[in-house]
């Protein structure tokens, strides 16, 4: 049998119903993790539609407060915990060892355990939900009003432990991420040659590394405090609502980043394939994400001007605030500069990359006048703030992740989207988005306040909530369409070919979709854009084993050829771990002693995972060999 | 492969009926205060309902209960926090001690405090001694801390307890807390 | 009577004050720099994508292009971006210094706290015996600076008259402090501006500024107790209100009712809204408003009444008196 | 198979083209099958975990400090301070763990695999001793989670640390069962000598969080 069937049949998962809970390849990881943000990406949509109609005539009762708290509550925890956030770190476990020349992404059951944490979350958000029990404090949860106080039953508690959920498994993407970035890139692929999506990515991880710390301690602090009363967001017992703020943005701040950066990632991907150059000025670019990502952990007081600050610091965090807007206007100049001088292909994905320009600068400009901490005053927590993170984060992150869809659609399943349809779902998608969220600007300044279910009529506020509503319902309707052009090309779209794109980057070299091994023959590399550059030699590795998991591991900085590794075999054991996390989770929302029994089915699961068998160990044994 | 997509679309379905059986009941808001208390036999609603619950917490401590049960520890009037009574733990008896008052000082709130109300403060007052499930029990207040929070005392055996003292002077600090 | 709960300015781009001018011209200055950078990266956008030739996929790729001359174009835009940024910090700070050094001579000293759902307002004033309580409608003299010293008695609120001056938290625990000046009579409509719960959305403040005289003439009645009620109707109703459970949260002053978990019901009748901006405050909307609340702020921690209709009527009649 | 000197246009009518790589070879197969330190990723993951373990306890370091600032005394409602003897006598011991645990990192490095398990075995004495005397701590901190704020961060860090004790204790003693269990893949030593980096972690993690349980409550009132 040849080289292509062995390997396949070495890093296939394994089929059948048992074997679907093994999968730890990174493509089949990766896609059922896309596929699962975007499924909750539109049910976060869809409960915003019900706000929207609810909003669309003053005093209006489609629903009570009860449910309107519940479901922009849970819209903007999904949005962000749910979607934003894990659907880059999915884009990426799929892509980066592709576009690295690797076999396999680092830590393969990691990320799978990953992957079904996340999942369980998500399922436990939605089934508080379905049971009237959704949380109902906004996604940012401030003490008191999501204390123990204020919010009584269990509604906070989801939110505390959903956070949990979600961040746990940000954090071991992370891991994930940079360990495959900095020692499973193809030999050759020094530091200065990686794609800037890797860049993007590598300092994203490294920013969710020491952000998310920051909202899972607060979250375990407002669990402890609902079940266990502690104080410490009880002002009477010493404790401070403030302290839950400080904690909270300074996670909060830092994630807006982490979820565009990697977009940022896709834009200069797309840019340069579709203006057929590389992306001007490669080290101004990676300079940039490494400030944007420090200026970040800067500012997050700016969501706090309307408490009582100190003046010095509100001057400190307004220049921050303004400031960070530099390294991203370099990016955007750079991007322009190569359109500029590139030979442009007007194709979907360039179209939703052109689209980034119009609303993320808007955007970003909104972002400028909200640093500003007099302007702050009059327009924080109002409609101006929502039109403001509407644009910034639908601009800066969907559009890019969606013109990033269509540009590896191709990648995934072997056939392009169609052209027509994606051009027609771009313009609903552009034009909705805009009848939804422009006119929320001016009625932010026009006095209306973020989170009311209701408003009176006479207000001046009626003509522009209505045009929002009918614009939110355009953004479906092209939603729909994206969901229909994926699903038609899936059942008769026209084959992909290898590099339909004639892009420059490794994910390109192999077959659409990727064999189980990703590269028969792993590249290495000699550029930046290796499929653009003329040969040199050697071309590929050879010499690792095609029947056992063998990876090559190399340098962090140049990338020189370090040692084989043998890569795990797929396992029950991370869906089962993560059952018995999610046990612990729910459980010791409801008494504190689960912390401890629940916590031997999880040791029991995890100490399964990494117990070697015999076989496996004398397999791998013949390819040993000491440093 | 479809068996386990069948299951993976199975499994919210699952995951919803489990939370369901005790989700719903206890994270329910009847915002309408016309709500009637229960009838005779039928089980309290207020009990089950978290919201209620808390709702009694906030009416206890407007009502300035404390004034004679000071922070449920007693004071002029009996401690709450002990499940010992003298005129028995039902939450129907506990109502009837709010609204008509007991011989030896508990003043009778009827015409004061809406029947809604009273059973809310009647299944708070059962919390105290941990007659509730902890679900649904409140927890701590932003307040001086008074001990473990409502959902975290243990439960206490109800008994009937006639030997406790009576003090004339509650009536009138009764009232006066009440009214301030 | 939609109308009448939404009367009055609450539209930060129509400044009757020294705060909310400052920043609506501050705002106006960052306007016109932002909508020129705009412009400007749309211009340069379509430029690019006129001038660019068009490629297909096949379109051999550029290696390794020459790109001094776009990156210093590049350099060039960077340092135009950093002077306009700089030029906004400073006019952030200055106007920020600006809305610091509002002149205070005897200004007028209130106390707003922040309730799920409504505010609780004290006059105070050197002279004890001039201090007085009242609620979810605040009165202003026109051109005199008043100081608001904030607190909340449950969650965090934030109190927020856009016409007037930008928003302030109302923090559990901490003291802040808002300082304002109104130069325009006329009806303002204030909000709470964080999220504090159920009824977030009726937590409105209707702000009346008066001229000086009409001011004074307004805190006097204020400060006087309740007058007896005139007619039998009225008389009965009291009887009904101080006999029935309204008392166990709401103080009438010059009666035994006392209490301070609901609005001072004192002076209910000279205020323009009920239930802090959900109801027009008139007879009719009384009637419903004592019999249910919550079916017009659901949530609300008011209880419903339990009138007989002319019991009701008489109800309404007393509290209809407290001018 | 597509190599990475095919022009873009190459590229796409090649996508069938035979398998046998055209140009040259990397043969790597004379590379090791592991490697120690920062060369392996089993480095990585351990410095992953130690990179966001300690940011949580540095954010509740900094949380203690701010409850502080804002607290009239600290302890907030006269508490006696954590007794000393315990946790300084359990610093002592964690600190003195980690010779032993230098022993077998060391052992784990030259691949002795008597020496690995000998250390290994030493290690979790220490831990047990250490897991032992941090129970006396918890009864001798005066103060309980739901007195007040200060009660409740003290409890957050020495509950937070503890965690940590508990969890290298239990993977330490799974590692140790594996060192004794053949066939034994060259790569566990890897296991080994990240499991002490690990170590090392816990035990320095522990003193800022020994300054601020123990010696915050002994500097005054600010």
């Amino acid at each position: 049998m040849n080289v292509h069937e062995t390997l396949d049949r070495t890093w296939r998962d394994p089929g059948g119903f048992v074997g679907w809970f093994c999968a730890v390849n990174h493509k089949t990881i990766g896609l059922r993790f896309i596929a699962t943000t975007f499924v909750f990406f539109a049910a976060a949509g869809a409960l915003a539609l019900v706000m929207r109609l609810q909003l669309a005539r003053p005093r209006n009762d489609v629903i009570g407060p009860d449910l309107y708290n519940q479901l922009f509550t849970v819209h903007g925890t999904t949005m962000m915990f749910l979607f934003a956030v894990p659907v880059m770190q999915a884009m990426a476990t799929y892509l980066l060892p592709l576009m690295l020349g690797s076999r396999s992404i680092a830590f393969p059951r990691l990320n799978a355990y990953a992957y079904w944490i996340y999942l369980f979350g998500c399922l436990m958000l939605y089934a508080a939900l379905f049971c009237g029990a959704g949380p109902d404090a906004g996604w940012f949860s401030y003490v008191p009003l999501a204390g123990p106080d204020y919010s009584p039953g269990k509604r906070s508690d989801f939110w505390a432990q959903l956070i949990t959920f979600s961040e746990m498994s940000g954090l071991l993407e992370s891991i994930v991420i940079i360990a495959t970035i900095l020692k499973l890139r193809a030999p050759g692929m020094a530091l200065h040659r990686i794609p800037l999506f890797a860049w993007a990515m590598l300092v994203t991880s490294f920013m969710v590394m020491f952000a998310m710390p920051s909202v899972m301690f607060a979250s375990t602090a407002l669990i402890t405090d609902r079940l266990v009363g502690t104080h410490f967001f009880n002002p009477a017992e010493g404790g401070d609502a403030l302290l839950w703020q400080h904690l909270f943005w300074f996670f909060g701040h830092p994630e807006v980043y982490f979820i565009f950066i990697p977009a940022l990632g896709f834009m200069s991907q797309i840019i340069a394939t579709f203006s057929r150059r590389p992306v001007v000025g490669y080290a101004a670019m990676v300079l940039s994400l490494i400030a944007t990502a420090f200026m970040s952990f800067g500012l997050w007081v700016h969501h706090m001007f309307a408490t009582n600050l100190p003046e010095l610091g509100k001057a400190f965090f307004t220049a921050m605030s303004l400031m960070i807007a530099l390294p991203t206007a370099l990016q955007i100049f750079c991007w322009l500069a190569t359109l500029a001088t590139g030979r442009l292909v007007l194709k979907t994905p360039l179209l939703y990359v052109l689209a980034f320009f119009f609303i993320l600068v808007l955007g970003g400009l909104s972002g400028v006048m909200l640093g500003m901490v007099p302007l702050d005053l009059q327009v924080h927590d109002t409609y101006f703030v929502v039109a403001h993170l509407h644009y910034v984060l639908i601009g800066g992150a969907v559009f890019p992740l969606i013109g990033a869809i269509y540009y590896w659609f191709p990648k995934f399943s072997g056939r392009l989207l169609d052209e027509r349809v994606g051009k027609l779902q771009f313009w609903l998608f552009f034009i909705g988005f805009n009848l939804t969220f422009f006119p929320m600007h001016l009625l932010g300044l026009r006095g209306m306040p973020r989170r009311v279910y209701t408003y009176p009529a006479g207000m001046g506020w009626e003509g522009m909530n209505l045009l929002a509503t009918v614009g939110a319902f355009v953004i479906a309707l092209s939603v729909v369409l994206l969901v229909a052009n994926v699903v038609r090309s899936v059942l008769r779209g026209t084959a992909a070919g290898d590099n339909p794109w004639g892009a420059g980057s490794l994910e390109w070299a192999t077959s659409s979709p990727p064999s189980a091994g990703n590269f028969v023959h792993p590249p290495v590399v000699h550029g930046r854009e290796p499929l653009w550059e003329p040969g040199a030699q050697p071309a590929v590795v050879a010499g690792l084993a095609d029947d056992r998991r063998e990876v090559l591991v190399t340098s962090v900085i140049d990338a020189q050829p370090d040692h084989r590794a043998i890569f795990p075999t797929p396992s029950p054991w991370p869906f089962v771990s993560a059952a018995a996390t999610t046990l612990l989770f729910v459980a010791s929302i409801f008494t504190p002693w689960a912390v401890v029994w629940a916590s031997i089915p999880v040791a029991l699961a995890v100490i399964a995972w990494f117990w070697p068998s015999v076989r496996e160990t004398l397999a791998e044994k013949l390819l040993e060999r000491s440093p | 492969m479809t068996r386990a997509d069948a299951l993976m679309v199975a499994m919210p379905g699952l995951v919803l009926a489990a939370a369901m059986l005790g989700g719903c009941e206890r994270e329910q808001r009847r915002f309408d205060p016309a709500t009637p208390p229960p009838m005779a036999g039928e089980t309290i609603r207020q009990e089950r309902n978290a919201y209620d619950v808390s709702q009694g917490k906030r009416l206890f401590r407007w009502y300035n209960c404390s004034g004679c049960h000071a922070g449920g520890g007693g004071g002029i009037g009996p401690p709450l926090i002990d499940a010992r009574w003298r005129y028995g733990g039902e939450t129907s008896q506990i109502v009837q001690s709010i609204l008509h008052g007991r011989p030896g000082g508990m003043p009778a709130f009827a015409g004061r405090i809406p029947d809604e109300q009273a059973w809310k403060i009647a299944a708070y007052v059962r919390s105290m001694s941990g007659q509730l499930r902890t679900d649904v029990a409140a927890n701590r207040g932003d307040a001086l801390s008074s001990g473990p929070p409502e959902s975290r005392r243990s439960r206490e055996e109800i008994a009937l307890d006639p030997t406790r003292p009576a003090s004339a002077s509650i009536a009138a600090s009764a009232v006066s807390g009440a009214q301030r | 009577m939609n109308a009448s709960t939404s009367g009055g300015w609450q539209d930060a781009l129509l400044a009757h004050g020294p705060q909310a001018a400052q920043v609506l011209d501050l705002w106006r200055i960052t306007l016109a720099v932002c909508t020129l950078v705009f412009a400007l990266v749309l211009l340069a956008l379509l430029v690019a994508l006129w001038r660019a030739p068009r490629g297909t996929h096949e379109t051999a790729p550029q290696i390794a292009p020459d790109d001094r001359k776009p990156l210093r174009r590049v350099g060039v835009a960077i340092a135009a971006s950093t002077l306009l940024l700089l030029a906004l910090l400073v006019g952030s700070v200055v106007t920020d210094r600006a809305l610091a050094q509002l002149g205070l001579r005897d200004a007028l000293h209130i106390e707003l706290t922040g309730h799920q759902w409504w505010w609780s307002i004290h006059y105070d004033d050197p002279d004890p015996s001039r201090t007085f309580d009242t609620a979810n409608e605040l009165h202003l003299p026109l051109g005199r600076p008043a100081i608001l010293t904030l607190r909340s008695g449950d969650v965090i609120h934030s109190v927020w008259m856009p016409s007037l001056a930008g928003k302030k938290d109302l923090i559990p625990g901490r003291t802040t402090t808002l300082t304002l000046r109104a130069d325009r009579a006329g009806l303002y409509r204030g909000q709470c501006a964080e999220f504090c719960g159920a009824q977030h959305a009726w937590m409105a403040l209707p702000v009346s500024v008066d001229e000086p005289a009409r001011f004074d003439a307004w805190a006097d009645a204020q400060r006087a107790t309740a007058k007896p009620p005139g007619d039998e109707l009225a008389r009965r109703g009291q009887r009904l209100v101080l006999g029935g459970d309204c008392v166990m949260c709401h103080a009438i002053r010059g009666t035994d009712a006392g209490a301070r978990q609901g609005p001072d019901l004192t002076h209910l009748a000279a205020r323009g809204t009920l239930g802090a901006g959900t109801l027009p405050n008139d007879a009719s909307h009384l009637a419903a408003w004592v019999s249910n609340p919550a079916a017009h702020k659901p949530g609300v921690n008011m209880p419903s009444a339990t009138f007989s209709p002319d019991d009701l009527q008489a109800v309404v009649a007393y509290l209809r008196s407290l001018q | 198979m597509k190599t990475s000197h095919a022009s873009a246009t190459a590229q796409r009518e090649s996508s069938q083209a035979p398998l046998q790589p055209r140009g040259g070879l990397l043969d790597v197969s004379a590379l090791p099958s592991f490697a120690f330190s920062h060369r392996s990723l089993m480095w990585w993951s351990t410095a992953g975990l130690m990179a966001i373990e300690g940011a949580v306890f540095a954010l509740a370091v900094v949380t203690m400090l701010f409850l502080r600032v804002h607290a009239p005394a600290w302890p907030l409602s006269g508490q006696l301070p954590p007794a000393l003897l315990w946790g300084t006598l359990n610093t002592l011991v964690m600190l003195s763990s980690v010779v032993p645990n230098h022993w077998t990192k060391r052992a784990a490095e030259a691949l002795d695999l008597r020496g690995a398990r000998r250390g290994m075995v030493v290690c979790l004495g220490w831990a047990a001793v250490f897991l032992v005397v941090r129970v006396l701590e918890f009864r001798a901190l005066n103060c309980r989670w739901d007195d007040d704020a200060y009660g409740s961060i003290v409890w957050m860090l020495m509950g937070l640390h503890t965690a940590h004790l508990v969890t290298d204790f239990v993977d330490s003693s799974v590692l140790a069962a594996v060192l004794y269990r053949m066939p034994l893949a060259l790569r566990r030593f890897v296991d080994v000598s990240e499991n002490c980096l690990y170590w090392d972690f816990v035990v320095l993690s522990w003193l800022p969080l020994y300054a601020a349980v123990y010696w915050l409550p002994r500097m005054g009132a600010s």
